[in-house]
């Protein structure tokens, strides 16, 4: 019972971290329609910019996050301006996908060559050691409870900008009907752009949890965490704000439960079964909503 | 329109490679130069290995830098070229071609196992002398012009259990290994294989895999529920370094026991040194040892690249050396073949015994593999202090 | 008449595209054989070769019957080991010919299996979500394969998904698939004619498949999958069709991969979803539905990284950024206008030097 | 005994009844009409009519044979074939190629001949370029049957939809607002059209219309429906002269 709890909290740890990943995913999906590859290479940007100014340059911890989530997201503002956009109205949506994959490629390989292959080791954002329950047989890690609030604010934080601003409303309406939204007068150009935006500064506070939790960083520390991101993304339901906080948790979840009870061997296909079986029962995620073509 | 341009580009990229091919035509057979030893160099020098490529790399310049400073071998000057393998095996079958282009007489390569083994086959075809630094698979040196500097898998698998049972270290042994990865699978097998004569129970064995490589929450815990009092870590430092840390976050404080892969743990930028205390790993290599050679080679190497070397770099130095004494031994000069340098080699490398920084009186067979010493260090104080 | 023109243009079409392969071949092997090809070029060609038979194969997927697949190198991945499976416990028991023809055939049966059971649930989906399912399909078999042990003894076949040590052999039992280690010893019965004869091959069925009738059905359910239904298309078995076929011709270039190399394994750096990735680069950048174009665009961008070799450290950041702006300059419409109105003017001014 | 027998048909959304007991009967050669006000249910009975979407009450008999529920595709090798509102053409395909895509069913050889163009392949090939080739003279659109159908004009496009569901050689086709977009001229074509291949082809026809122009013009009767009820029907002129009727469309207009 008592390893169940523990593995249930290492899921949730897990999980809260791919969600607020996957949230930064649906957005920048559900407003601009493009699968950003390089979301997860965003993370990696920032977990580098924290690790210059809190390891290196001794800066306070939570400055050091203040100066990545900027940085990231004028790198998020930036390569939709320059790599993205031009693409918006392109005859296929391939080709914004294949320029996304060409930034993911990009980042890495400039991280390659500026910080090199080595393994950097992260100093923990969250010094705090945590609680331990249960005379010391449960024991939760001061990290995993920063995530998982970190995550439920940022969540709710969503959830208000979307529906309460107009800002929000803005989104909502691009993300629906573009075309209409436009003739609505809607600034779609500022609006995507707001979505990168956040969506990048996500990453950062992503990028200071993850390498916090699990801190070693090279250049491709955000490609994994990125991808199982987006299965959580998918998984919830694609465009759907809660979608990607439940489709993230689901997935630490079942990825810790499945490593601990079935094979950590086969943990990953286990993972991605799961997706195929939820996309096969509802295809299009669990909270997504089912768009029929009209006829 | 764009077809029309694509075949263009086409067309002059097939003209560009052929011509580029020109330079190095008919090199297949023969070195193009008499002048200088040209030593190839392979492995992953980009991509998520790149730590290892890039070390090794290095260390087997700082190795030629030092025998052409000091006449060369047999007085001809050498030249180093390293290529990129990504870790793909058909990329590392490339890099070997593209180097053979440039005319090398030799190959210090490849850096990893599946690679090494990929590169084998081809330099059995050209009779090409090839010296693995670190591909430990068994298969690596199959081939009779294959050898390597360091241990086997199995030989390394196997000394870690004995090393634990005749030493009576622990009877509870926990393992965490990387079921993807070629080198932590194969140390794994034999270690299990052996543990059975040695007295000592395996009581966890859990797999990680590269798709899954940041939260080892799982296979810890596990150790630990298990009552673990040492955890075998055959894998490398940069995971290393994670469970480290991860298990001390879950107030899991075993002897962590690990292979020549977990030597650079004290080398991860930040990473808090005091976690590894008391970790013991068997590497023929520390960058903290006292003794002169390994001392002037790290202060090198840390000097032109700003990194404390590995155990890849020291092995990769080594084979430089060893390469030079071979060469020396049979008289091999760059104006032979690469068949004859091949054949020389050969016979040279059963012959010498070089004393260099992963052991000392280090001999080799005709089956490619190394004799030497595997010493066993501990960490304390934040420095690898040899454990006897 | 309309008829007749339009059969020839279509088969002129075709022709060219196995004119360009032949001719390619034809040069190359005068090259080799003369001994003017640079080693390193020569042992691009067997690779470069499959990746085009994967890029012919996806662009069945992705041009012709319009559904996006990140998970072709999973089908890649099925016809590699099932043919290595299949050579290395025949090595030395058939002449080697025979030996990789069965290898082949194994191949692309398995793959082709594998291909139509994925296809069952991954067709009913639509748009990214099929691209993800078809992701995770991919990883799913990579991961399964790479955790798998699999020998033989004189008791019969032993599969773990635990450890060598599981198995339970005897100890003469021989192990061909050791987990992550993978395959090693596949003979190298694969070589560059093999590879271009197998394009070939590739070439002739999509090229076929896409003018006829089974192709003109699939074409019409990309096109509008309500129309082709209320015309009387059987939309599932030929979205099914394609699929199964492109995975068939996928696991093809797997059987060539793996008898050209001696070690095989599946992790990500071999059949990934970023090898699906690439495979996708490809395709987009020769012309989504342009079979041609995808065999010179795998040919282009395998060749590119490896010719850059020289600059080592720089060339995957030259290679992003050639990606990235190759993508602006060809697909963005603000682009096409500029290139459009820039070619125009150039016509207009020779016109008028014409003229004048 | 009619073509078309429509019992009680009915669908509802998600509780919202969008079609409730419609009845319709068409014999064998007529050219009916279906009108009605904006949002009436019209292209969701063609919809229920061609399988689309599943009746939740009702039945559909076509020449006798109850057809209720049965797959699109199957309902077109029953004998419906339609057009669209929002004209779905296969654009990426050539003109001949739309009509040969629905001559489908008509040759047929293995995927093996396909893709090896061997056996069959040749022969049916040709009877099938032939025969599509020969549907588009009927609708003029021969000459351009390379041409891609995207690029064709938008009263051509109309044109070769009707051309491509006659191509499947349908007992009853159904027209989704043929006229739509259309300019006086092309609606007089499209009229012609349309009373040419009813003699021609010997066939059934049930449009929807929103032109009385052109309903009036060829169509013996009409159904009229409004908020998902039949509203009337019987014999065109009697129908639209129905003060009803003109209330609902008046009402429904202004």
């Amino acid at each position: 019972m008592m390893s169940f709890l523990t593995s249930f909290v290492n899921g949730l740890s897990l999980g809260s971290i791919y969600a607020i990943i996957a949230l930064g995913y649906t957005m920048v999906y559900g407003i601009a329609k493009m699968l950003n590859f390089a979301h997860g290479d965003f993370i990696m940007v920032g977990c580098y910019i924290i690790f210059i100014f809190s390891s290196n340059l001794g800066l306070n911890p939570v400055a050091a996050i203040l100066i990545a989530i900027v940085l990231c997201t004028l790198l998020g503002i930036t390569t939709e301006r320059v790599a993205y956009r031009p693409l918006r109205n392109a005859a296929s949506p391939l080709a914004v996908l294949i320029t996304a994959i060409g930034v993911s490629y990009f980042l890495e390989n400039l991280a390659l060559l500026i910080f090199g292959a080595d393994t950097k080791s992260f100093t923990s954002v969250v010094p705090w050691a945590g609680i331990s329950l249960f005379g010391g047989s449960l024991q939760i890690q001061g990290i995993t409870i920063v995530t998982i609030l970190v995550s439920l604010l940022i969540l709710i934080f969503l959830q208000l900008f979307v529906h309460k601003t107009r800002e929000g409303q803005a989104m909502l309406a691009v993300s629906q009907d573009r075309g209409a939204a436009m003739l609505m007068g809607i600034d779609v150009n500022k609006t995507i752009t707001l979505t990168f935006a956040i969506g990048s500064a996500l990453a950062a506070v992503a990028g200071a949890l993850l390498a916090s939790a699990y801190p070693s960083l090279t250049p491709y520390t955000g490609a994994m965490p990125g991808i199982k991101a987006f299965v959580a993304a998918v998984l919830g339901g694609i465009g759907s704000i809660p979608g990607a906080m439940i489709g993230g948790l689901v997935l630490g979840i079942i990825e810790i439960l499945s490593r601990t009870y079935i094979s950590s061997q086969l943990a990953d296909a286990i993972v991605f079964g799961i997706l195929v079986v939820v996309l096969i029962v509802r295809p299009t995620g669990i909270l997504g909503k089912n768009i029929q073509e009209k006829v | 329109m764009k077809k029309k341009l694509l075949s263009i580009a086409l067309t002059a990229v097939m003209a560009a490679s052929l011509l580029a091919g020109c330079g190095g035509s008919g090199a297949s057979g023969s070195s193009s130069s008499g002048d200088t030893f040209k030593i190839g160099v392979i492995g992953p020098l980009t991509g998520g290995a790149a730590a290892y490529g890039t070390a090794v790399q290095y260390s087997a310049q700082i190795a030629v830098d030092e025998i052409n400073a000091a006449g060369g071998i047999n007085g001809k000057q050498v030249e180093l070229k390293a290529e990129d393998d990504e870790l793909d095996a058909q990329k590392s079958v490339n890099a070997y071609n593209s180097l053979k282009d440039w005319g090398m007489d030799m190959l210090v390569g490849c850096v990893t196992s599946a690679c090494s083994i990929a590169v084998s086959e081809e330099t059995k075809n050209d009779n090409m002398f090839q010296l693995t630094p670190s591909g430990s698979a068994l298969d690596c040196v199959k081939y009779d012009n294959v050898f390597r500097v360091c241990f086997s898998d199995p030989a390394q698998g196997a000394a870690s259990a004995q090393y634990i049972g005749q030493n009576g270290i622990a009877s509870k042994v926990g393992v965490i290994y990387d079921s993807s990865d070629v080198y932590s699978s194969g140390i794994y097998q034999t270690f299990a294989q052996e543990a059975a004569n040695q007295g000592f129970e395996i009581v966890s064995a859990e797999a990680f895999t590269a798709d899954s490589k940041t939260d080892f929450s799982v296979q810890i815990q596990k150790a630990k529920d298990a009552g673990a009092e040492l955890v075998f870590l055959p894998i490398y430092y940069t995971e290393a370094s994670l469970i480290l840390q991860q298990a001390n976050t879950m107030g899991y404080k075993p002897i962590f026991f690990g292979c020549d892969g977990l030597d650079g743990i004290l080398g991860v930028e930040n990473f808090d040194t005091s976690l590894a205390e008391g970790a013991m790993l068997l590497t023929p290599f520390a960058a903290d040892a006292t003794d002169e050679l390994t001392q002037s080679f790290v202060k090198s190497f840390e000097a032109k690249y700003e990194i404390t070397p590995n155990q890849f770099g020291a092995d990769a130095y080594d084979a430089i050396y060893a390469i030079k004494a071979a060469a020396e031994k049979e008289n091999v000069t760059p104006s032979m073949s690469v068949t004859e340098i091949g054949d020389a080699m050969k016979k040279g490398m059963t012959e010498i015994s070089i004393d260099g920084l992963t052991s000392t009186g280090m001999t080799w067979d005709a089956s490619g593999e190394p004799t030497k010493e595997p010493k066993a260090v501990v960490i304390k104080d934040g420095a690898y202090v040899s454990a006897q | 008449m309309l008829k007749k023109k339009m059969l020839s243009r279509n088969s002129k079409g075709r022709f060219t595209t196995y004119g360009i392969v032949i001719a390619a071949w034809i040069i190359m092997e005068i090259f080799m054989r003369a001994g003017l090809m640079s080693s390193h070029l020569e042992g691009l060609l067997v690779p470069m070769t499959y990746y085009a038979i994967v890029a012919v194969a996806l662009n069945l997927c992705v041009g012709i019957l319009g559904e996006l697949s990140l998970g072709h190198a999973g089908f890649m991945c099925v016809g590699a080991f099932s043919s290595a499976l299949f050579s290395l416990v025949t090595d030395g028991v058939m002449p080697d010919g025979v030996r990789f023809l069965i290898a082949l055939v194994i191949g692309v049966i398995v793959s082709a299996i594998v291909g139509f059971l994925i296809g069952i649930p991954v067709l009913r989906l639509n748009g990214d979500y099929l691209a993800i399912v078809t992701l995770a399909f991919g990883e799913i078999i990579k991961n399964i394969i790479n955790a798998m042990y699999l020998g033989v003894d004189s008791k019969g076949v032993h599969i773990s998904f635990e450890s060598q040590m599981a198995l339970n052999m005897e100890p003469e039992g021989k192990t061909l698939i050791n987990g992550a280690m993978g395959v090693t010893g596949t003979p190298h019965d694969a070589n560059f004619t093999i590879a271009v004869i197998l394009l070939l091959l590739a070439l002739v069925v999509v090229q076929n498949f896409i003018d006829s009738r089974d192709g003109r059905a699939v074409m019409s359910i990309r096109d509008n999958r309500i129309a082709a239904e209320s015309i009387g298309i059987p939309v599932t078995k030929y979205k099914m069709l394609a699929f199964t076929i492109s995975a068939a011709i996928a696991g093809m270039a797997g059987v060539i991969f793996s008898h050209n190399i001696a070690t095989l394994q599946s992790t990500s750096q071999y059949f990934g979803y970023n090898v699906s990735i690439m495979i996708l680069v490809y395709v987009v950048l020769g012309g989504i539905g342009s079979i041609r174009g995808s065999v010179i665009a795998a040919v282009i961008l395998y060749l590119l990284p490896e010719l850059l070799r020289g600059l080592n450290k720089y060339r995957m950041l030259i290679y992003s950024v050639v990606l990235i702006a190759v993508m602006i300059i060809n697909w963005a419409p603000k682009a096409i206008e500029k290139r459009t109105a820039f070619f125009d003017s150039i016509r207009k001014g020779m016109k008028r030097n014409g003229t004048a | 005994m009619a073509l078309l027998e429509v019992k009680d048909l009915g669908i509802s959304f998600g509780g919202l009844q969008a079609v409730d007991n419609f009845n319709l009967s068409i014999e064998k050669g007529e050219l009916y009409g279906l009108i009605g006000p904006n949002g009436a249910g019209k292209t969701t009975v063609f919809n229920l009519l061609t399988g689309v979407y599943k009746p939740t009450a009702g039945k559909v008999f076509l020449d006798g044979t109850d057809i209720t529920g049965h797959r699109t595709e199957e309902i077109n090798k029953d004998g419906i074939a339609r057009t669209f509102q929002n004209i779905r053409l296969f654009q990426q395909l050539s003109v001949i190629d739309n009509v040969e895509s629905a001559l489908h069913s008509f040759e047929k050889y293995s995927t093996f001949e396909a893709m090896f163009h061997c056996g069959r392949y040749a022969g049916a090939e040709k009877k099938l370029r032939e025969k599509a080739l020969e549907i588009l003279k009927v609708f003029d659109l021969d000459m351009m049957s390379e041409i891609l159908s995207s690029n064709l004009p938008y009263g051509q496009q109309r044109k070769l939809e009707i051309a491509r569901a006659m191509a499947t050689e349908p007992k009853l086709l159904l027209l989704d607002e043929p006229a739509a977009g259309m300019n006086p001229n092309e609606t007089a074509e499209l009229m012609d059209t349309i009373s040419l291949i009813r003699d021609k082809f010997d066939i059934t026809i049930l449009l929807i219309e929103h032109d009385m122009k052109l309903v009036s013009g060829i169509c013996e009767k009409v159904t009229v429906l409004n908020f998902g009820k039949v509203l009337a029907e019987g014999e065109t002129k009697k129908v639209l002269a129905d003060p009803e009727v003109i209330r609902a469309y008046l009402g429904d207009d202004e």
